[in-house]
């Protein structure tokens, strides 16, 4: 049974005052529309221990786990989608950093990164290729003690701010391998790494996305991350992590959304009573809790399976991702249709919530490569045909 | 079996209008999405081209064409994903209240200028407190010596900044049952005691302008009155069909311009090879939506016919109605899905624009709790086979 | 907008056939349900009645009436909730290859015998180990001095104990082409060399009879093939449009009998002020379920006037099979809930029936997976818009 | 995170290997066919402990909890749905008599029930009304130092095999109170009662379900559960109990259903390949498990706070329930889908999954009364319209 501890009671409710007082709607309509990171916000956040709780104190990082950066990034997203997801994928893909990186590379970006100076970005999809690995094209070849990476590749968040990038390649040497990929830290001002924004997009606004070419850079051996022809492997770790994030952001949306439609339903009246009488009112409500409640336990204890060491929890990770975008999405979509008119507006907020949920759905590995990891575990080995 | 019969009259109204957006409008989207707003200018134009108000007579400046003609432009407004063009409230919502309803003066006064598109039109019912319960409305209109005076406001209003005449209902203070209460009056927008208020900002359909109206003691002459006295509720319900069809033909040509756009993009993914376009999964998902399109598309299309027919379909149109725009909804939303990651890019992919636009035909035009109601207490209290 | 314009002789032999199914039919269901069986003498009965077969010609017994006879028989039997009075199988499924396909000698010796119920089909495709992918059947046929001799063991064959002839696909061994290795042959049941199995419990359907069929060097006269040698895969393809639809027709009819059912109970319930009835919940639910039967049924008469007029409508028969399929499987459940525990109990609600019958409709005639599959390579191989 | 104590994992496996051991298929099928219970095992499970687990030691209970009750459940029901249910219900609504009945009661009827002489049965849904309690007929009056029943009680399950009875009753007394109701137990052989069965339903088929009639039936005094006026509370707990015990019986049923699928999908070929290896095979198995996984993790959780005394559970319960129903019945729908033709036939136990599946949803509180548990406490209190 999953059950806070009294400390991550406490860091939840430091976490609901931080964005009871810091947080404001107004502003964060316009930097939505405008397509603005909260810069400011995010220092604040920094500073006072609400990101990279999940990060070894050595590097600045909070030194505790991913429950906690969910308690932050549920309460976040629960306040605010579009704020909450910036800030909780300000240092996307930095974890490949801290699991996998040597000291020296730890040191030299990470102690920036969680001091809110410079964002991280993660390289792992290809323009009409998706995650299809199989099929992608970015090579990094080892040429006199650096690597030389070349290839285009797509859906980069933070793309146009990022510091560094962890980018996935091929090896050339390691083709016959299972795993033929390396996994490289690219600084963002290598020679020859291109960003392009994508422009606005469904939610997720006040981040960049980007498609980054790499034409022939070239970065120091020891930007590797791990051992060659262990990228996959370790994107695969790291999509635990990430699919833990995202799963605890669409969470906090779905939540912040039912919470607005709860408000509104108990006050609104029609045809001589309140909303929330209406039975269809209060069925829908506790489908949309129930979602939600659901997708809240599977998230947190695939947390606390994590943060205890656990690791066969790929598919339980997708399971909890795939579900709670689910679950954003539909209680996103019932709370517009509970506000009526006024759910359409942007004032409400319900309708940017829908947007950044549906976002968390597309952005951050879509649904296809969740069921395709639950697949392949529960189906396991077939016999040949 | 074809259930409409087009004919080559109408195919070729169908090309130019098609022409027209293409060459127009369609180049100008960003921009007056921008702007939140489509200038008054292009109304004139799309007046002056023929594609306002086709059905109005001949009489008072129209052209006097059947329904079909309404429904084509409606359908190509969506097949070009530009529901933000909002001529059909215009055009087959509130105008067909001055055709059905105003006296020959008032025709004559206003028609010939909504179909040239030198008056816009809007529909004023919903109130801040009263969304879908048009019978707890509170605006009042009071008659006093050779006036009506008009004390209220109204919100969510289509149109409302553009708008040179609005159909406003209000209620006399003095008759208590609602269903007597309701008057119409035809409202121009530069009386004094009219104010516009400040532009609503919107999940999508943001070229087309919705706003406030605040009326305060607004004098308006008795011969404004649209419609017997009293007889609002009933004229609103009698309208309703035509509304909640328009909204259906909508929903299905927007839905068929998602699927279209995502059978494309698969086609040439097939072709390229590409790993995204093998997935049987998704390949599943696009014959799963094609079929609810086909079936929805079939019954509507039966509507369409039925309701030129004069026939009373308000239950079928109701139905159409919800499940038009639910489908709506979910066909934007899974066909993104299908695209993954570049479904939620906007400037390559179209249904991102689509997938905010149509969240909002749930709501509008009744919403689609409200169609339910409808169809339940038909369904219950009637003693007929369905 | 009637989509089907029945005569009144059309609406004669509706009723006729209703009179027949209430008093010679209905009062035996649950005696058949309990022997998994339909007496022959009643197969008789149904034949002598003009209700086997109508349209096959009046040169080979038949009445030669219009395929809305068809129509009629199978919504009939959907809507007195009987399913498995499975006769449409054999009027409608098995008998067409015969008349398509068979010689002047075969027809004039088995089709009389259909019409009267004197001779019941069945059809023998699916084998063990191939269940929806015919290419890999591996029944042989092979012709041996002027004898065909057949080998191999077919499953779920409906009518499997009653019938008296078998529409049997076998392979000739030499050919390697799946496509043109098929024949269809017929098979008399009391052919040596042929054995019925035991018959299949199933979980609904109780009075249709299924069994597997053994082959061992089963020795049929040259005379026995159906139409050209090499040609069943294409002459089995020919056939799917209508087999496809009419299995549309009996899940819209069977959808309609539960949601009628449904429907009179609540109105009733509301009448004497149940609580049951009041729910809202329960209400929108009958909305939404009669709303998505109106327009499964108005896409399914639109197929069958395309089909009666012989236009190619086999993409669009696919998708009418698989999602009236998964419609009648989901409202014969839903309306189950709306009844609570009544739901279940089979003396007090046909609804038990109806869903155990209906969880079949989207594995026979291709599964639902086979439509889809069928459908998406049409939408994404042809150039067509949709 | 709910995770399962050493001892619970050894009741887990020992479940597992009675039900090999002891759960015959032909037998099962042709026990559900004609409505017989399965006796024989009933009392080898009560011999071995498997049943009443929850159910303190003084009165031959296991004196363990709910989890454990879950965990055999699920166990049972994953084996042979008809059989499992069967078994999980033979005592059903005996949980009222443990907890507010006095000493005395349990004395007489506890050891009795436990040692599967007798069942018990609960009578709270009346004819065309449900659990629409205001609504209610059924009286109790209190006459001489005995109370005295009237009315008609539906959906009983064990109703013609039960040793007693327990019976929600209107108490003329408390009318005017908010829960004018007592719960009180009644002996089966009582003069006045009359069962009637309802036949053969959707599934269960291996308990009886019947209209139960109560003509002028007397009993003592001190077969009143509780006091006077708590009938509706009583109920209300007693509620949370059989909530999880129906999740527990449904995730079991939709074990199972997957179970046989998965089997059936690695064996089968179709066009050249084995079904398992279809993506869309694979996308319904992903979600399949999904759904399973989510609903076992609700339905654990519960169960585990219900153990430690938590006592708000009323709406966390009903929301297992409900969500688990569903999982079972999609479950088992696809799982017969996937195997196709074979799926429809009574061998592959999977049709029989399914319709047992359906009757959780139907029998044992239908979704209707969730979803209004779960609204009332989510939306709270109103103000007045």
């Amino acid at each position: 049974m999953f059950e806070l501890s009294k400390s991550q009671k406490g860091i939840q409710k430091a976490a609901l005052e931080f964005v009871k007082g810091e947080l404001d709607k107004d502003l964060s309509f316009k930097m939505e529309k405008e397509g603005k990171f909260p810069e400011e916000i995010l220092r604040k956040a920094a500073e006072l221990g609400f990101l990279w709780v999940h990060f070894d104190e050595t590097y600045l990082g909070g030194g505790m786990g991913q429950v906690e950066n969910c308690l932050i990034t549920e309460t976040f997203c629960r306040k605010d989608a579009t704020m909450g997801k910036a800030l909780s994928l300000a240092g996307y893909a930095s974890e490949c950093l801290l699991r996998f990186g040597n000291d020296g590379l730890k040191e030299l970006y990470l102690p920036r990164l969680l001091e809110g100076e410079i964002f991280s970005a993660g390289c792992f999809s290809e323009p009409g290729i998706g995650l299809n690995f199989l099929s992608h094209k970015t090579v990094s070849i080892r040429k006199e003690g650096r690597w030389v990476i070349n290839g285009v590749k797509n859906n980069v968040m933070n793309a146009m701010d990022a510091g560094f990038y962890i980018v996935l390649c091929r090896d050339g040497d390691q083709e016959t391998s299972e795993d033929p990929f390396n996994m490289i830290l690219v600084d963002a001002q290598s020679h020859g790494v291109s960003p392009r924004d994508s422009g606005r997009k469904i939610g997720n606004n006040m981040i960049s996305t980007a498609q980054v070419a790499f034409n022939n850079v070239s970065v120091p051996e020891t930007c590797l991350l791990g051992k060659p022809g262990k990228g996959l492997e370790q994107l695969r770790l790291f999509f635990i992590e990430s699919h833990i994030a995202s799963a605890a952001q669409a969470v906090g949306i779905a939540q912040g959304a039912f919470d607005r439609a709860l408000d509104h339903v108990k006050q609104r009246e029609q045809f001589g009573k309140k909303l929330a009488r209406f039975q269809v009112t209060r069925n829908k409500l506790a489908d949309m809790a129930t979602r939600i409640e659901m997708s809240r336990l599977m998230t947190y204890t695939v947390a606390a399976r994590f943060d205890k060491g656990d690791k066969k929890l790929a598919h339980i990770a997708a399971m909890a991702k795939m579900n709670a975008c689910e679950t954003a999405t539909a209680v996103c979509d019932e709370a517009i249709q509970l506000l009526g008119g006024y759910g359409y507006m942007g004032e409400s907020e319900v309708e940017r919530f829908y947007r950044d949920a549906k976002a968390t759905a597309l952005f951050e590995l879509p649904e296809s490569y969740q069921k395709e990891i639950i697949a392949s575990e529960i189906i396991g080995k077939i016999r040949a045909n | 079996m074809e259930i409409i019969n087009y004919t080559d009259v109408h195919h070729e109204y169908r090309h130019r209008f098609r022409s027209f957006l293409e060459t127009e409008i369609l180049p100008h989207k960003k921009e007056w999405d921008n702007a939140q707003l489509i200038p008054k200018k292009i109304w004139k134009k799309l007046g002056k081209n023929g594609f306002l108000c086709p059905t109005v007579e001949t009489a008072y400046g129209g052209a006097g064409n059947d329904f079909l003609y309404s429904v084509m432009i409606i359908e190509e407004i969506a097949r070009v994903n530009y529901l933000g063009l909002f001529a059909y409230l215009h055009s087959e919502v509130v105008v067909p209240y001055i055709s059905a309803y105003a006296t020959e003066a008032q025709k004559h006064s206003y028609l010939p200028g909504c179909v040239a598109g030198d008056i816009i039109t809007a529909v004023a019912m919903t109130e801040p407190d009263a969304g879908s319960d048009l019978a707890s409305m509170v605006t009042t209109a009071v008659e006093q010596d050779d006036h009506i005076i008009i004390n209220g406001s109204k919100t969510f209003i289509s149109n409302g900044v553009n708008c040179d005449l609005i159909v406003v209902a209000a209620r006399d203070p003095q008759e208590k049952n609602p269903h007597k209460a309701i008057s119409l009056f035809l409202v121009e927008a530069d009386t004094p005691g009219l104010k516009k208020g400040v532009q609503f900002e919107k999940m999508g359909m943001h070229s087309q302008d919705t706003t406030e109206l605040f009326f305060n003691n607004c004098k308006i002459p008795l011969s404004s009155r649209l419609g017997p006295k009293g007889a609002g509720f009933k004229l609103l319900m009698n309208k309703l069909q035509q509304e909640r069809l328009v909204c259906a033909v909508s929903a299905v040509a927007c839905s068929e311009f998602c699927l279209e756009w995502t059978v494309n993009y698969f086609r040439q993914a097939l072709a390229d090879k590409s790993p995204l376009a093998m997935s049987q999964a998704s390949q599943f998902a696009l014959a799963e939506m094609v079929t609810e399109l086909k079936m929805k598309k079939a019954f509507v299309n039966g509507l369409v016919v039925s309701h030129m027919a004069g026939e009373n379909v308000i239950l079928e149109t109701s139905m159409a109605k919800f499940s038009t725009t639910d489908s709506a909804k979910r066909i934007a939303s899974r066909c993104m899905n299908l695209l993954e990651e570049m479904g939620g890019v906007e400037d390559v992919c179209p249904l991102v624009d689509a997938f905010n636009d149509v969240r909002v035909l749930s709501i509008y035009a009744g919403t689609n709790e409200i169609m339910k109601q409808i169809i339940a207490k038909e369904l219950l209290s009637s003693p007929k086979p369905f």
